[in-house]
Protein backbone atom coordinates (compact mmCIF):
# COMPACT_ATOMS: atom_id res chain seq x y z
CA UNK A 1 0.00 0.00 0.00
CA UNK A 2 1.84 3.15 -1.35
CA UNK A 3 1.50 6.90 -0.35
CA UNK A 4 -1.01 7.28 -3.21
CA UNK A 5 -3.07 4.65 -1.86
CA UNK A 6 -5.65 5.24 1.17
CA UNK A 7 -6.76 2.17 2.25
CA UNK A 8 -8.86 2.27 5.56
CA UNK A 9 -11.52 0.02 7.97
CA UNK A 10 -12.92 2.62 10.23
CA UNK A 11 -15.70 2.07 12.63
CA UNK A 12 -16.32 6.37 12.87
CA UNK A 13 -17.54 8.72 10.18
CA UNK A 14 -15.51 8.30 6.89
CA UNK A 15 -13.34 11.57 6.64
CA UNK A 16 -14.97 12.67 3.71
CA UNK A 17 -13.36 15.95 3.63
CA UNK A 18 -9.78 15.00 4.35
CA UNK A 19 -10.15 12.30 1.25
CA UNK A 20 -11.39 14.49 -1.06
CA UNK A 21 -8.62 17.08 -0.32
CA UNK A 22 -6.30 14.53 -0.09
CA UNK A 23 -6.91 12.59 -3.49
CA UNK A 24 -6.17 15.57 -5.57
CA UNK A 25 -2.88 15.50 -7.52
CA UNK A 26 -1.25 18.36 -9.96
CA UNK A 27 -1.00 16.05 -12.58
CA UNK A 28 -4.27 15.06 -12.31
CA UNK A 29 -7.49 16.92 -14.08
CA UNK A 30 -10.26 14.87 -12.86
CA UNK A 31 -11.22 13.61 -9.64
CA UNK A 32 -14.20 11.24 -8.84
CA UNK A 33 -15.93 10.64 -5.52
CA UNK A 34 -18.64 7.69 -4.77
CA UNK A 35 -20.43 7.22 -1.59
CA UNK A 36 -22.44 4.54 -0.71
CA UNK A 37 -24.91 6.12 1.54
CA UNK A 38 -27.45 4.10 3.93
CA UNK A 39 -30.88 4.44 2.39
CA UNK A 40 -33.82 4.55 4.35
CA UNK A 41 -35.94 2.12 1.77
CA UNK A 42 -35.15 -1.44 1.00
CA UNK A 43 -37.24 -2.96 -1.27
CA UNK A 44 -40.10 -4.10 0.84
CA UNK A 45 -38.34 -2.68 4.14
CA UNK A 46 -39.80 0.53 3.73
CA UNK A 47 -38.00 2.50 7.00
CA UNK A 48 -35.18 1.18 7.95
CA UNK A 49 -33.97 3.04 10.41
CA UNK A 50 -29.94 2.33 10.35
CA UNK A 51 -27.74 -0.22 9.16
CA UNK A 52 -25.16 -2.50 10.90
CA UNK A 53 -22.12 -3.28 9.02
CA UNK A 54 -20.17 -6.67 10.55
CA UNK A 55 -16.29 -7.70 8.57
CA UNK A 56 -14.03 -10.15 8.89
CA UNK A 57 -11.92 -7.33 10.00
CA UNK A 58 -8.28 -8.96 9.61
CA UNK A 59 -9.04 -9.53 5.69
CA UNK A 60 -11.11 -6.31 4.78
CA UNK A 61 -7.96 -3.95 4.01
CA UNK A 62 -5.78 -6.62 2.74
CA UNK A 63 -8.80 -7.40 0.09
CA UNK A 64 -9.31 -3.72 -0.21
CA UNK A 65 -5.40 -3.36 -0.98
CA UNK A 66 -5.63 -6.22 -3.31
CA UNK A 67 -8.54 -4.10 -5.22
CA UNK A 68 -5.95 -1.15 -5.50
CA UNK A 69 -3.54 -3.11 -7.27
CA UNK A 70 -5.81 -4.74 -9.20
CA UNK A 71 -7.43 -1.21 -10.30
CA UNK A 72 -3.69 0.07 -10.68
CA UNK A 73 -2.39 -2.47 -12.76
CA UNK A 74 -6.03 -1.99 -15.06
CA UNK A 75 -5.38 1.91 -15.11
CA UNK A 76 -1.94 2.60 -14.50
CA UNK A 77 -2.82 6.58 -15.26
CA UNK A 78 -4.64 6.73 -11.30
CA UNK A 79 -2.77 9.54 -9.27
CA UNK A 80 -4.49 8.81 -5.59
CA UNK A 81 -6.81 5.78 -4.99
CA UNK A 82 -8.96 6.03 -1.73
CA UNK A 83 -11.16 2.55 -0.61
CA UNK A 84 -12.82 3.24 3.16
CA UNK A 85 -15.68 1.53 4.47
CA UNK A 86 -17.17 1.76 8.26
CA UNK A 87 -18.39 -1.18 10.58
CA UNK A 88 -20.69 -1.15 12.97
CA UNK A 89 -23.84 1.22 13.29
CA UNK A 90 -24.65 3.52 9.99
CA UNK A 91 -27.30 6.11 10.36
CA UNK A 92 -29.68 6.89 7.25
CA UNK A 93 -27.68 9.58 5.00
CA UNK A 94 -24.07 8.43 6.32
CA UNK A 95 -21.87 6.83 3.94
CA UNK A 96 -21.13 3.00 4.45
CA UNK A 97 -18.24 3.08 2.10
CA UNK A 98 -16.21 5.80 0.36
CA UNK A 99 -13.81 4.95 -3.28
CA UNK A 100 -12.14 8.13 -4.88
CA UNK A 101 -9.36 8.36 -7.53
CA UNK A 102 -7.47 11.01 -9.50
CA UNK A 103 -6.70 10.85 -12.75
CA UNK A 104 -5.33 13.07 -15.55
CA UNK A 105 -8.31 12.67 -17.89
CA UNK A 106 -11.67 12.71 -16.73
CA UNK A 107 -13.30 9.48 -18.40
CA UNK A 108 -10.75 6.83 -16.85
CA UNK A 109 -11.62 8.78 -12.98
CA UNK A 110 -15.91 7.13 -13.04
CA UNK A 111 -14.32 3.56 -15.09
CA UNK A 112 -11.60 3.56 -12.06
CA UNK A 113 -14.17 4.66 -9.26
CA UNK A 114 -16.99 2.47 -10.81
CA UNK A 115 -14.93 -0.69 -11.09
CA UNK A 116 -13.64 -0.68 -7.91
CA UNK A 117 -17.15 -0.26 -6.02
CA UNK A 118 -18.31 -2.97 -8.13
CA UNK A 119 -15.32 -5.05 -6.91
CA UNK A 120 -15.71 -4.57 -3.21
CA UNK A 121 -19.36 -5.34 -3.49
CA UNK A 122 -18.41 -8.52 -4.52
CA UNK A 123 -15.36 -9.28 -2.96
CA UNK A 124 -14.60 -8.02 0.48
CA UNK A 125 -15.98 -9.98 3.44
CA UNK A 126 -18.75 -7.94 4.90
CA UNK A 127 -22.19 -7.88 5.37
CA UNK A 128 -24.89 -5.40 6.28
CA UNK A 129 -27.98 -6.12 8.31
CA UNK A 130 -31.06 -3.50 7.90
CA UNK A 131 -33.05 -2.83 11.26
CA UNK A 132 -36.25 -1.51 10.70
CA UNK A 133 -39.58 -0.61 12.66
CA UNK A 134 -40.63 -4.31 11.89
CA UNK A 135 -37.32 -6.02 12.53
CA UNK A 136 -34.15 -6.33 11.42
CA UNK A 137 -32.02 -8.97 8.97
CA UNK A 138 -28.97 -9.21 6.51
CA UNK A 139 -29.27 -7.28 3.13
CA UNK A 140 -30.92 -7.91 0.54
CA UNK A 141 -28.82 -8.35 -3.32
CA UNK A 142 -26.16 -9.98 -1.44
CA UNK A 143 -23.52 -11.72 -4.23
CA UNK A 144 -21.66 -14.46 -3.10
CA UNK A 145 -18.29 -13.75 -2.34
CA UNK A 146 -15.96 -14.05 -5.43
CA UNK A 147 -12.10 -13.00 -5.97
CA UNK A 148 -10.37 -9.54 -7.26
CA UNK A 149 -9.13 -11.43 -10.03
CA UNK A 150 -11.91 -12.22 -11.32
CA UNK A 151 -13.64 -9.57 -11.59
CA UNK A 152 -14.94 -8.38 -14.79
CA UNK A 153 -13.41 -5.67 -17.10
CA UNK A 154 -13.50 -2.03 -17.30
CA UNK A 155 -16.38 -2.38 -20.22
CA UNK A 156 -18.95 -3.95 -17.74
CA UNK B 1 -15.54 -17.93 12.29
CA UNK B 2 -19.32 -17.44 11.01
CA UNK B 3 -20.25 -14.11 9.73
CA UNK B 4 -23.79 -12.30 8.82
CA UNK B 5 -26.52 -15.31 8.40
CA UNK B 6 -23.94 -18.31 9.35
CA UNK B 7 -23.73 -16.42 12.43
CA UNK B 8 -27.06 -16.43 13.35
CA UNK B 9 -27.35 -19.93 11.98
CA UNK B 10 -25.03 -20.65 14.49
CA UNK B 11 -25.80 -18.25 17.22
CA UNK B 12 -22.46 -17.93 17.43
CA UNK B 13 -18.85 -15.85 15.96
CA UNK B 14 -16.54 -18.83 16.37
CA UNK B 15 -16.45 -22.19 17.64
CA UNK B 16 -13.93 -24.96 18.14
CA UNK B 17 -13.96 -28.27 15.66
CA UNK B 18 -11.95 -31.05 15.02
CA UNK B 19 -10.58 -32.31 12.40
CA UNK B 20 -8.01 -33.19 9.74
CA UNK B 21 -8.58 -31.36 6.05
CA UNK B 22 -10.66 -28.14 5.60
CA UNK B 23 -14.03 -30.75 4.35
CA UNK B 24 -13.76 -32.36 7.63
CA UNK B 25 -14.20 -29.33 9.88
CA UNK B 26 -16.99 -28.31 7.66
CA UNK B 27 -19.07 -31.42 7.91
CA UNK B 28 -18.67 -31.84 11.56
CA UNK B 29 -20.01 -27.71 12.07
CA UNK B 30 -22.57 -28.72 9.66
CA UNK B 31 -23.39 -31.60 11.98
CA UNK B 32 -23.25 -29.81 15.04
CA UNK B 33 -25.31 -26.74 13.77
CA UNK B 34 -27.77 -28.27 11.63
CA UNK B 35 -30.14 -27.61 9.15
CA UNK B 36 -30.41 -23.78 8.56
CA UNK B 37 -26.61 -23.70 8.17
CA UNK B 38 -26.79 -26.59 6.10
CA UNK B 39 -28.80 -24.61 4.16
CA UNK B 40 -26.83 -21.76 3.41
CA UNK B 41 -23.44 -23.77 2.66
CA UNK B 42 -23.79 -23.57 -1.14
CA UNK B 43 -23.99 -19.84 -1.18
CA UNK B 44 -21.11 -19.89 1.21
CA UNK B 45 -17.07 -19.41 0.62
CA UNK B 46 -14.99 -21.43 2.82
CA UNK B 47 -11.80 -19.25 4.17
CA UNK B 48 -8.43 -20.83 5.18
CA UNK B 49 -6.83 -18.25 7.23
CA UNK B 50 -7.88 -15.22 5.37
CA UNK B 51 -7.57 -17.27 1.88
CA UNK B 52 -9.85 -19.12 -0.63
CA UNK B 53 -9.18 -23.05 0.61
CA UNK B 54 -10.31 -26.89 -1.04
CA UNK B 55 -11.92 -29.20 1.05
CA UNK B 56 -8.75 -31.72 0.83
CA UNK B 57 -6.54 -29.13 2.26
CA UNK B 58 -5.30 -30.09 5.83
CA UNK B 59 -5.70 -28.13 9.08
CA UNK B 60 -3.91 -27.89 11.99
CA UNK B 61 -4.75 -26.79 15.45
CA UNK B 62 -4.21 -23.03 15.14
CA UNK B 63 -5.59 -22.82 11.63
CA UNK B 64 -8.95 -20.25 11.36
CA UNK B 65 -11.58 -21.78 8.72
CA UNK B 66 -14.33 -19.21 7.93
CA UNK B 67 -17.67 -19.63 6.33
CA UNK B 68 -18.72 -16.77 4.09
CA UNK B 69 -21.87 -16.49 2.98
CA UNK B 70 -22.87 -13.96 0.24
CA UNK B 71 -21.70 -10.49 0.96
CA UNK B 72 -23.37 -7.14 1.11
CA UNK B 73 -20.89 -4.56 1.65
CA UNK B 74 -20.89 -1.33 0.03
CA UNK C 1 -34.60 25.28 -10.94
CA UNK C 2 -36.00 23.31 -7.98
CA UNK C 3 -34.93 23.00 -4.38
CA UNK C 4 -33.12 19.78 -5.22
CA UNK C 5 -31.17 21.59 -7.98
CA UNK C 6 -27.52 23.63 -7.48
CA UNK C 7 -26.53 25.25 -9.87
CA UNK C 8 -24.52 28.58 -9.61
CA UNK C 9 -21.54 30.25 -11.42
CA UNK C 10 -18.96 31.39 -9.11
CA UNK C 11 -15.75 33.40 -8.78
CA UNK C 12 -14.71 31.80 -5.27
CA UNK C 13 -13.88 28.62 -4.39
CA UNK C 14 -16.52 26.14 -4.94
CA UNK C 15 -17.84 25.00 -1.87
CA UNK C 16 -17.42 21.54 -1.97
CA UNK C 17 -18.28 20.23 1.33
CA UNK C 18 -21.20 21.99 1.70
CA UNK C 19 -22.45 20.55 -1.61
CA UNK C 20 -21.32 16.85 -0.36
CA UNK C 21 -23.46 17.02 2.00
CA UNK C 22 -26.32 18.51 0.42
CA UNK C 23 -26.94 15.71 -1.98
CA UNK C 24 -27.39 13.31 0.29
CA UNK C 25 -31.24 11.71 0.07
CA UNK C 26 -32.58 9.25 2.79
CA UNK C 27 -33.85 7.74 -0.47
CA UNK C 28 -30.81 7.36 -2.68
CA UNK C 29 -27.96 4.99 -2.02
CA UNK C 30 -25.54 6.35 -3.90
CA UNK C 31 -23.82 10.16 -4.30
CA UNK C 32 -21.32 10.12 -7.33
CA UNK C 33 -19.03 13.64 -7.53
CA UNK C 34 -17.20 14.62 -10.32
CA UNK C 35 -14.50 17.42 -9.64
CA UNK C 36 -12.31 19.00 -12.77
CA UNK C 37 -8.89 20.34 -11.03
CA UNK C 38 -6.64 22.55 -12.76
CA UNK C 39 -3.45 20.68 -14.19
CA UNK C 40 -0.18 22.06 -13.99
CA UNK C 41 0.19 19.78 -17.47
CA UNK C 42 -1.49 20.51 -20.69
CA UNK C 43 0.23 18.40 -23.35
CA UNK C 44 3.12 20.99 -24.97
CA UNK C 45 2.53 23.44 -21.86
CA UNK C 46 4.80 21.64 -19.24
CA UNK C 47 4.35 24.02 -16.50
CA UNK C 48 0.58 25.42 -16.36
CA UNK C 49 0.48 27.82 -12.87
CA UNK C 50 -3.11 28.99 -13.21
CA UNK C 51 -6.11 28.71 -15.30
CA UNK C 52 -8.21 31.74 -16.16
CA UNK C 53 -11.79 30.90 -16.88
CA UNK C 54 -13.45 33.50 -19.07
CA UNK C 55 -17.82 33.04 -19.30
CA UNK C 56 -20.50 34.47 -21.54
CA UNK C 57 -21.41 35.27 -17.45
CA UNK C 58 -25.70 35.91 -18.19
CA UNK C 59 -26.16 32.27 -20.05
CA UNK C 60 -24.03 29.92 -17.90
CA UNK C 61 -26.54 29.59 -14.86
CA UNK C 62 -29.50 29.22 -18.01
CA UNK C 63 -27.50 26.83 -19.82
CA UNK C 64 -26.50 24.69 -16.41
CA UNK C 65 -30.28 24.80 -15.80
CA UNK C 66 -31.45 23.48 -19.21
CA UNK C 67 -28.20 20.22 -18.43
CA UNK C 68 -30.04 19.80 -15.20
CA UNK C 69 -33.59 19.77 -16.51
CA UNK C 70 -32.13 17.01 -19.81
CA UNK C 71 -30.50 15.21 -17.03
CA UNK C 72 -33.40 14.78 -15.28
CA UNK C 73 -35.81 13.81 -18.26
CA UNK C 74 -32.98 10.78 -18.92
CA UNK C 75 -32.32 9.64 -15.53
CA UNK C 76 -35.90 10.36 -13.38
CA UNK C 77 -34.42 8.47 -10.18
CA UNK C 78 -32.18 11.74 -9.92
CA UNK C 79 -32.50 12.97 -6.31
CA UNK C 80 -30.22 15.95 -5.97
CA UNK C 81 -28.07 17.19 -8.82
CA UNK C 82 -25.50 19.81 -8.14
CA UNK C 83 -23.51 21.52 -11.38
CA UNK C 84 -21.14 24.31 -10.44
CA UNK C 85 -18.29 26.31 -12.09
CA UNK C 86 -15.72 28.34 -11.24
CA UNK C 87 -14.68 31.78 -13.74
CA UNK C 88 -11.91 33.99 -13.21
CA UNK C 89 -8.53 32.66 -11.71
CA UNK C 90 -7.47 29.09 -10.87
CA UNK C 91 -4.59 27.96 -9.00
CA UNK C 92 -3.10 23.88 -9.60
CA UNK C 93 -5.04 22.15 -7.59
CA UNK C 94 -7.96 23.54 -7.29
CA UNK C 95 -11.65 22.77 -8.86
CA UNK C 96 -12.63 24.57 -11.55
CA UNK C 97 -15.94 22.76 -11.79
CA UNK C 98 -18.13 20.55 -9.80
CA UNK C 99 -21.28 17.98 -11.01
CA UNK C 100 -22.56 15.88 -7.71
CA UNK C 101 -25.76 13.43 -8.10
CA UNK C 102 -27.60 11.33 -5.39
CA UNK C 103 -29.63 8.52 -6.91
CA UNK C 104 -31.16 5.33 -5.81
CA UNK C 105 -28.39 2.81 -6.94
CA UNK C 106 -25.39 3.18 -7.99
CA UNK C 107 -24.67 2.84 -11.54
CA UNK C 108 -26.90 5.43 -12.92
CA UNK C 109 -25.22 7.49 -10.51
CA UNK C 110 -21.97 7.54 -12.33
CA UNK C 111 -23.98 7.86 -15.71
CA UNK C 112 -25.83 10.83 -14.82
CA UNK C 113 -23.05 12.82 -13.93
CA UNK C 114 -20.37 11.61 -16.24
CA UNK C 115 -23.44 12.91 -19.01
CA UNK C 116 -23.54 15.75 -16.97
CA UNK C 117 -19.53 16.63 -17.05
CA UNK C 118 -19.36 16.11 -21.29
CA UNK C 119 -22.62 17.95 -22.00
CA UNK C 120 -21.23 20.52 -19.83
CA UNK C 121 -17.34 20.99 -21.86
CA UNK C 122 -19.93 21.18 -25.20
CA UNK C 123 -22.61 23.21 -24.09
CA UNK C 124 -22.27 25.67 -21.98
CA UNK C 125 -20.22 29.47 -23.10
CA UNK C 126 -16.98 29.11 -20.83
CA UNK C 127 -13.68 29.59 -22.32
CA UNK C 128 -10.04 28.34 -20.81
CA UNK C 129 -7.07 30.20 -20.93
CA UNK C 130 -3.67 28.86 -19.14
CA UNK C 131 -1.10 30.72 -18.17
CA UNK C 132 2.90 29.08 -17.76
CA UNK C 133 6.21 30.30 -17.44
CA UNK C 134 6.32 30.32 -21.30
CA UNK C 135 3.42 32.17 -22.16
CA UNK C 136 -0.79 32.31 -22.12
CA UNK C 137 -3.28 30.41 -24.13
CA UNK C 138 -6.56 29.64 -24.76
CA UNK C 139 -7.43 25.81 -23.83
CA UNK C 140 -6.55 22.89 -26.07
CA UNK C 141 -9.16 20.41 -26.90
CA UNK C 142 -12.07 23.15 -27.30
CA UNK C 143 -15.49 22.02 -28.73
CA UNK C 144 -17.21 23.58 -31.46
CA UNK C 145 -20.56 24.94 -28.81
CA UNK C 146 -23.45 22.82 -29.25
CA UNK C 147 -26.97 22.27 -27.98
CA UNK C 148 -28.07 20.33 -24.72
CA UNK C 149 -30.79 18.46 -26.69
CA UNK C 150 -28.44 17.41 -29.07
CA UNK C 151 -25.89 15.94 -26.59
CA UNK C 152 -25.42 12.17 -27.03
CA UNK C 153 -27.47 9.45 -25.01
CA UNK C 154 -26.20 8.12 -21.67
CA UNK C 155 -24.45 5.16 -23.63
CA UNK C 156 -21.63 7.14 -25.06
CA UNK D 1 -19.97 40.38 -27.60
CA UNK D 2 -16.50 38.39 -28.03
CA UNK D 3 -15.59 35.63 -25.73
CA UNK D 4 -11.92 33.60 -25.66
CA UNK D 5 -9.97 33.33 -28.95
CA UNK D 6 -12.51 35.84 -30.55
CA UNK D 7 -11.61 38.60 -28.03
CA UNK D 8 -8.29 38.47 -28.87
CA UNK D 9 -8.80 38.38 -32.40
CA UNK D 10 -10.53 42.04 -31.74
CA UNK D 11 -9.54 42.92 -28.49
CA UNK D 12 -11.94 43.87 -26.83
CA UNK D 13 -15.29 42.35 -25.34
CA UNK D 14 -17.92 44.26 -26.47
CA UNK D 15 -18.61 46.70 -29.71
CA UNK D 16 -21.15 48.53 -31.64
CA UNK D 17 -22.10 47.25 -35.08
CA UNK D 18 -24.79 48.39 -37.54
CA UNK D 19 -26.92 45.89 -39.43
CA UNK D 20 -30.64 44.93 -40.21
CA UNK D 21 -29.65 41.09 -39.85
CA UNK D 22 -27.50 38.60 -37.76
CA UNK D 23 -25.67 38.01 -40.66
CA UNK D 24 -24.96 41.77 -41.49
CA UNK D 25 -23.69 42.33 -38.36
CA UNK D 26 -21.32 39.78 -38.58
CA UNK D 27 -20.41 40.37 -41.83
CA UNK D 28 -19.71 44.04 -40.35
CA UNK D 29 -17.92 42.88 -37.79
CA UNK D 30 -15.38 40.79 -39.58
CA UNK D 31 -14.54 43.91 -41.72
CA UNK D 32 -13.63 45.93 -38.97
CA UNK D 33 -11.58 43.14 -37.31
CA UNK D 34 -9.91 41.64 -40.29
CA UNK D 35 -8.38 38.44 -40.63
CA UNK D 36 -7.76 36.50 -37.49
CA UNK D 37 -11.39 36.85 -36.91
CA UNK D 38 -12.20 35.93 -40.43
CA UNK D 39 -9.99 32.75 -39.76
CA UNK D 40 -11.82 31.36 -36.36
CA UNK D 41 -14.88 32.54 -37.65
CA UNK D 42 -16.38 28.83 -39.45
CA UNK D 43 -15.35 27.25 -35.92
CA UNK D 44 -17.79 30.03 -33.89
CA UNK D 45 -21.30 29.51 -32.86
CA UNK D 46 -23.71 33.26 -33.11
CA UNK D 47 -25.71 33.82 -30.44
CA UNK D 48 -28.91 36.04 -30.59
CA UNK D 49 -29.98 37.41 -26.73
CA UNK D 50 -28.32 33.86 -25.65
CA UNK D 51 -30.07 31.85 -28.29
CA UNK D 52 -28.62 30.14 -31.33
CA UNK D 53 -29.46 32.31 -34.21
CA UNK D 54 -29.74 32.50 -38.17
CA UNK D 55 -28.16 34.95 -40.54
CA UNK D 56 -31.49 35.99 -41.79
CA UNK D 57 -32.82 36.88 -38.31
CA UNK D 58 -33.43 40.63 -38.18
CA UNK D 59 -31.62 42.46 -35.31
CA UNK D 60 -32.47 46.09 -33.28
CA UNK D 61 -30.53 48.76 -31.55
CA UNK D 62 -30.82 46.40 -28.40
CA UNK D 63 -30.09 43.15 -29.65
CA UNK D 64 -27.11 41.65 -28.59
CA UNK D 65 -25.11 39.49 -31.00
CA UNK D 66 -21.88 37.13 -29.42
CA UNK D 67 -19.64 35.09 -31.40
CA UNK D 68 -18.68 32.03 -29.33
CA UNK D 69 -15.50 30.17 -29.83
CA UNK D 70 -14.56 26.51 -29.59
CA UNK D 71 -15.59 26.30 -25.83
CA UNK D 72 -13.31 24.76 -22.91
CA UNK D 73 -15.14 24.78 -19.82
CA UNK D 74 -15.53 22.32 -17.19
Amino acid sequence: MGQDDWIELTSGEIPFAAIAAWVVRPGCGAVDIFCGTAREQSDDRPRVERLEYEAYEPFVVPKMTEIALEARRRWPQVGRLALVHRVGPVLIGEASVLIAASTPHRSESFDVVHWCIDTLKATVPIWKREIWGGGADWGLHAQELSQVADAPGPDR
Amino acid sequence: MFFGPARDATGTRATLVEGRTVGDVVAATVERYGEELARLLPTCRVWLNGDPTTPETPVGQKDEVALLPPVSGG
